[in-house]
């Protein structure tokens, strides 16, 4: 059943033997609809079995197994070999993140981001639960349900340079992810959110490069994201110099 | 052994946007600036001009044949050129519009943006007598 | 070795870990917890629910459909009182996540919407588009974020219970970025590890529901229940295994054979309406469909393909658009994954394992007969899916019951009597780390890992698949014994303390050895047939002698010691479960 | 965290570069047709002084130059800091001091016409 014998080129370094990585080839005969994870498994399964990665469920939803393929961040469970041409196939590490061994890289820095930016309900007021759901018409819901397909795969975070170039960027995800609740019916804490989300770390640190978006394999659309956000913040700071709107959060304190 | 030692990767600080076309496309972007600056710096100086008298005015639109400002203005309007396009590109994302359950395809707020640029164009190809 | 100090211990960060988590968190902030994760909880597999979760909402239906329907879906081994209150609180723990900010799928006027679902007598289950787990699952990490007290120890891989004094006091589990193994002292712990569906050859599950949690519970002399119970999902991707919702079916979309007969007639699910009828044709539950497929095969009506025997599943009439707006998933796989566009095209499917209905045997409050030790979500069995598991229940279980245990272990915490001597635990926990650097002195001796993978696969898929003989099941037996022998032998190749797969692997594949063991013989000794368990020697229900749970005992050097219980009836007597037209 | 004060110039920007987008070619155009020496009518001397002497006048040619300025001194920056160049704030001083002085002589050679 092979339908084509390809070499897979890894990346690898493991922090107790070596003092910077290196990569090793392996030979691996694919079958016709295999994906790049189902190659490497095969490394894994047969050829040899130190090579460390994450995955889990083989259906681009759960967001471990982002890696570069030959150059571009990926998931390798929806990379087929069939559509890689090249007989040669690279495979690195999330580019911007620190590798802790192999194809596994630090998630520390991308968790706390997702943290800072309060990615939940935050209303002034509840409803008690016996009064039932809140309505929301498909409209209202279409509004940000886009924002709400992020698996976290970090492939955004690899491709965006201004990520690359200064890693206390929020960064594309988290921003889009703060966005989502924002443009949420229920939720009221687009103000409390701004304090992060619009500070230097936040919004103003991305240059629209759109490569997140180019790359997202969700169509999260980070970056229409952030610049949504960049006209809204821009709007309200106007509007709370020229005393339009009260100021709130942290500016308030 | 167990303290962590993961390997941190430094990208080129200098040459990063050439590693990718993409990184190229969003720094050729970028340095449409240089371009829009220059001119507007160049109208500045013609308004200066204007202000100064009718000689001034003449000296520089005659300055403007010299053949260094015939090269750049010729760069300057493919750079505008160059942004206006990418501009429109963009634009949908950062102002989708949405009716109803759904959004206005992205095509036709940039076709909208195109066609408002071919008016106002024409508008002041008109005034300023070319057309 | 480290010691975490912490006040609950919960182990695994799904949708049951999170939502008991939080429960914690609501019910007493006081408290700390400790939520350990071999995953980032996002990972969890939770992730990859598509179809949706159940619960009554709408004035058509009632409590009591929803009762009846899960308990003869369940063919009768449901405990009711656990079904009753799992069906009443259904709708406030689904509307507790609408709060949290679960964008569920809407009516036009905005309530939220509901789909039908196999087995149940009216639409009641609530989805977000086919992505319902990936967004409970984010939800509820999302919301988790915003309370101090939960701590998370992500890529900590959880290896054994430290049970003293009679009571669970806490765990060992190893950061596994560094090869360290920490004590966490605990005065409850949860346990919340999902499934074990990796055991087969052939699942819709992900390679993290390896059941560490059963095994630890198992091993720490906590029986598990019914695990002869292996739910097959009737529209599996072939090659892959990746899961096309029920809610394909729910919509509309139908099952034909290699004929274009929609074969579902002939094995008492009829009519064959051309519009979905509930309970009906392809809308009957998972056990009947799967072994209908089976049926196909023996009569040679199915169609081979490269990846073997399959059937088709039809959507092409439910034209783009809904399938674009019900189904954008699916459709993305299936098109991906097998190259059939369903809005054009026929997709090929067949049975996958999906579902353990047995596990970690609770009560009604998720505790285990170890006091402290809890259980919710997949690895646990309360039991409210009883011998098949309806489409939809689980999701809800998770949130019911996940928030129950987390409720209950707080309770506990708080009144727990102060623990005993940490040099007791410390020296249970050195047991427990030596299980694990036993491992690494190994000389090579043994199979590799990945064949011994391979050798369980096997033994489940063709021993304990959808149809079983004791002939088959005693050959899985003494295959798995032989294999657990095997395991003893077991080396390590990488011998890294950073993030070292191979030793995560090698741990998964005991956990699994210990599970399927009492999932064989558990099934060799229920001789009968009931909901998903089919003996080909025993091809009827048997009330008299197995209207009971099974019990499965840890046995270190033997075969498991099998016992039962009583299946608790408060109102709906055994009968016999009927579906298609006769409903 | 404090919020940025970064919308101020980034409004200009962002103003400044739709502005850009729309009018830029044809005045760019206009003006090269000058540098051939076919300079249209509207650049005679006469009706350059009549439109910039009307108020409505003024004010466009005030938008249009201005906030090119700002669109382009922020978007400079921004490439600066992209091309290796650390020093944010320096640049930032002189691109946005560049942008301020260049706003303030267009409205003082417009007052004068
Ligand atoms: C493809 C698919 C589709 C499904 N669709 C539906 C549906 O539509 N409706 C429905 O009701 N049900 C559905 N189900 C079933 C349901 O999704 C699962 O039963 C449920 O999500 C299990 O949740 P859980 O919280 O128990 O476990 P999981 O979500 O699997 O989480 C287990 C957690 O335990 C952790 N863990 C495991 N072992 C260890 C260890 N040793 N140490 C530390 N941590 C550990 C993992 O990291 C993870 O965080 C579906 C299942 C699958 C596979
Ligand atoms: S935005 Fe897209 S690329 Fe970024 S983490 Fe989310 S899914 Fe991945
Ligand atoms: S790539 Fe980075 S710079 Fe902005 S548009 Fe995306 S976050
Ligand atoms: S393995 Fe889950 S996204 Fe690839």
């Amino acid at each position: 059943m092979t339908y084509r014998t390809i070499e897979l080129e890894i990346l690898r370094y493991q922090p107790e033997t070596d003092t910077e990585p290196r990569f090793q080839e392996y030979c691996v005969p694919c079958e016709e609809d295999w994906v790049v994870l189902d190659a490497v498994n095969y490394v894994k399964d047969h050829l040899d079995s130190t090579l460390s990665y994450r995955w889990s469920c083989h259906m681009a939803v759960c967001g471990s197994c982002g890696m570069m393929i030959d150059g571009e961040p990926k998931l390798a469970c929806k990379t087929f070999v069939r559509d890689l041409p090249a007989r040669k196939i690279r495979i690195e590490p999330l580019a911007n993140f620190p590798i802790e061994r192999d194809l596994v890289v630090g998630m520390d820095d991308f968790m706390e981001k997702l943290q800072r930016v309060k990615p939940y309900i935050i209303r002034d007021q509840q409803r008690p639960l016996a009064d039932g759901e809140y309505l929301q018409t498909p409209a209202q819901l279409a509004k940000f349900k886009q924002y709400t397909l992020c698996i976290n795969c970090c492939c955004c975070y690899a491709a965006c340079p201004e990520y690359a170039l200064r890693s206390e960027f929020i960064g594309p995800a988290a921003l889009a992810l703060a966005h989502r609740y924002n443009q949420d019916s229920r939720d009221h804490g687009a103000r409390e959110r701004e304090d992060i989300v619009a500070s230097d770390e936040g919004i103003w640190d991305c240059s629209f490069a759109d490569a997140c978006s180019q790359v997202c394999p969700k169509h999260v659309d980070p970056a229409g994201a952030i610049q949504q956000m960049k006209v809204g913040a821009t709007v309200s700071w106007y509007q709370e110099r020229l005393g339009l709107r009260k100021k709130t959060g942290a500016e308030n304190k | 052994m167990n303290q962590p030692r993961p390997y941190v990767r430094e990208p080129s600080r200098t040459t990063w946007y050439l590693t990718h076309r993409r990184y190229m496309q969003h720094m050729a972007q970028e340095l449409t600036s240089v371009f829009i600056g220059a001119y507007a710096l160049l109208m500045l100086w013609g308004l200066r001009a204007l202000a100064a008298g009718e000689e001034s005015w003449q000296t520089f639109l005659a300055s403007l044949g010299s053949p260094l400002a015939l090269l750049l203005q010729w760069l300057v309007l493919a750079a505008t050129l160059y942004h206006t396009v990418s501009w429109f590109a963009v634009t949908p994302k950062a102002m989708p519009v949405q009716l109803g359950e759904r959004f206005v395809p992205g095509f036709l707020i940039a076709g909208a943006h195109y066609l408002a640029w071919i008016v106002a164009s024409l508008i002041i190809l008109y005034f300023a007598g070319v057309l | 070795m480290d010691v975490i100090e912490t006040d609950i211990a919960i182990i695994g960060a799904g949708g049951a870990g999170l939502r008991a988590a939080i429960a914690v968190a609501e019910s007493d902030p006081q408290l700390k917890v400790a939520l350990i994760s071999k995953v980032y909880p996002m990972r969890s597999h939770t992730v990859a629910a598509e179809g949706g979760a159940a619960g009554v909402i709408k004035q058509n239906d009632s409590l009591g459909f929803h009762f009846h329907d899960t308990v003869s879906g369940g063919d009768w081994l449901c405990d009711q009182d656990a079904v009753e209150l799992f069906v009443n609180q259904a709708p406030l723990e689904l509307t507790q996540l609408e709060h949290w900010g679960c964008p569920w799928s809407r009516e036009p006027d905005g309530h939220v919407a509901v789909r039908s679902f196999g087995g149940m007598k009216i639409e009641r289950t609530w989805f977000a588009a086919d992505k319902s787990g990936f967004h409970i699952l984010h939800t509820l990490f999302q919301t988790s974020l915003q309370y101090p007290s939960i701590s998370r120890f992500d890529e900590y891989y959880s290896t054994d219970l430290v049970v003293e004094d009679g009571r669970c006091q806490g765990l060992v589990a190893m950061e596994m970025r560094t090869g360290l193994l920490r004590m966490f002292r605990a005065k409850a712990v949860i346990i919340a590890t999902g499934g074990a569906g990796w055991m087969f050859p052939f699942t819709t599950n992900g390679a993290i529901k390896t059941a560490d949690g059963m095994a630890m519970a198992y091993r720490a002399g906590v029986p598990l229940k019914d695990m002869e119970f292996v739910q097959y999902h009737p529209t599996g991707l072939p090659g892959t295994g990746i899961l096309l919702t029920e809610g394909c079916r729910g919509e509309g979309g139908i099952l034909v054979n290699k004929d274009g007969y929609r074969y579902l007639q002939d094995y008492e699910l009829g009519p064959p309406d051309p519009w979905p009828r509930k309970k009906a044709m392809e809308l009957g539950p998972r056990d009947r469909l799967s072994q209908a497929f089976w049926h196909e095969q023996q009569k040679g009506r199915t169609v081979s393909t490269r990846w073997g025997e399959v059937v088709h599943l039809d959507l092409r009439h439910l034209g783009e658009a809904k399938i674009n707006e019900r189904l954008p998933m699916i459709r993305d796989l299936a098109t991906s994954y097998v190259g059939a566009d369903p809005v054009h095209e026929l997709v090929p499917v067949r049975p996958v394992v999906h579902y353990m209905m047995g596990g970690i045997h609770t009560d009604i409050d998720a505790a285990t007969p170890v006091p402290g030790l809890y259980a919710a979500g997949e690895c646990a069995c309360v039991s409210i899916n009883g011998a098949n598991r309806l489409g939809s229940n689980s999701l809800t279980e998770l949130l019911v019951f996940g928030g129950r245990a987390g409720r209950h272990a707080a309770q506990y915490a708080r009144e727990a009597r102060p623990s005993v001597d940490g040099s007791l635990l410390l020296k249970r926990a050195e047991t427990a780390r030596k299980r694990v650097t036993d491992l690494f002195l190994r000389e090579d001796q043994g199979k590799r890992i990945a064949l011994l993978r391979k050798a369980l696969n096997d033994a489940m898929e063709d021993g304990a698949g959808i149809y079983r003989s004791e002939e088959s099941l005693k050959k899985s037996c003494d295959e798995l014994a032989e294999l657990r022998r095997c395991y003893g032998r077991v080396h390590l190749e990488d011998k890294s303390n950073v993030f070292n797969t191979h030793l995560i692997y090698t741990l998964e594949v005991g956990s699994m050895l210990e599970a399927a063991h009492a999932i064989a013989h558990s099934a060799l000794q229920r001789k009968e047939s009931r909901g998903s368990h089919q003996r080909l020697d025993f091809a009827n229900r048997d009330d008299e002698r197995y209207l009971k749970h099974s019990l499965a005992y840890y046995n270190a050097d033997g075969d498991p010691r099998i016992d039962y219980l009583d299946v608790t009836i408060t109102k709906s007597p055994p009968g016999k479960r009927v579906y298609g037209g006769d409903v | 965290m404090a919020r940025s004060n970064k919308p101020l110039v980034w409004g200009l920007f962002a103003a400044g570069g739709t502005l850009a987008a729309f009018l830029l070619p044809a005045l760019v155009f206009v003006l090269l047709l000058a540098g051939y020496g076919q300079a249209p009518a509207g650049l005679d001397y006469a009706s350059m002084r009549a439109f910039a002497g009307a108020w409505l006048g003024k004010l466009m040619l005030f938008v249009v130059v201005a906030l090119s300025l700002w669109h382009a001194a922020h978007r400079l920056r921004d490439a600066l800091h992209g091309l290796g160049l650390r020093a944010d704030k320096a640049v930032a001083s002189v691109a946005y001091g560049v942008a301020g002085v260049g706003t303030v002589l267009t409205v003082y050679y417009l007052l004068q016409i």
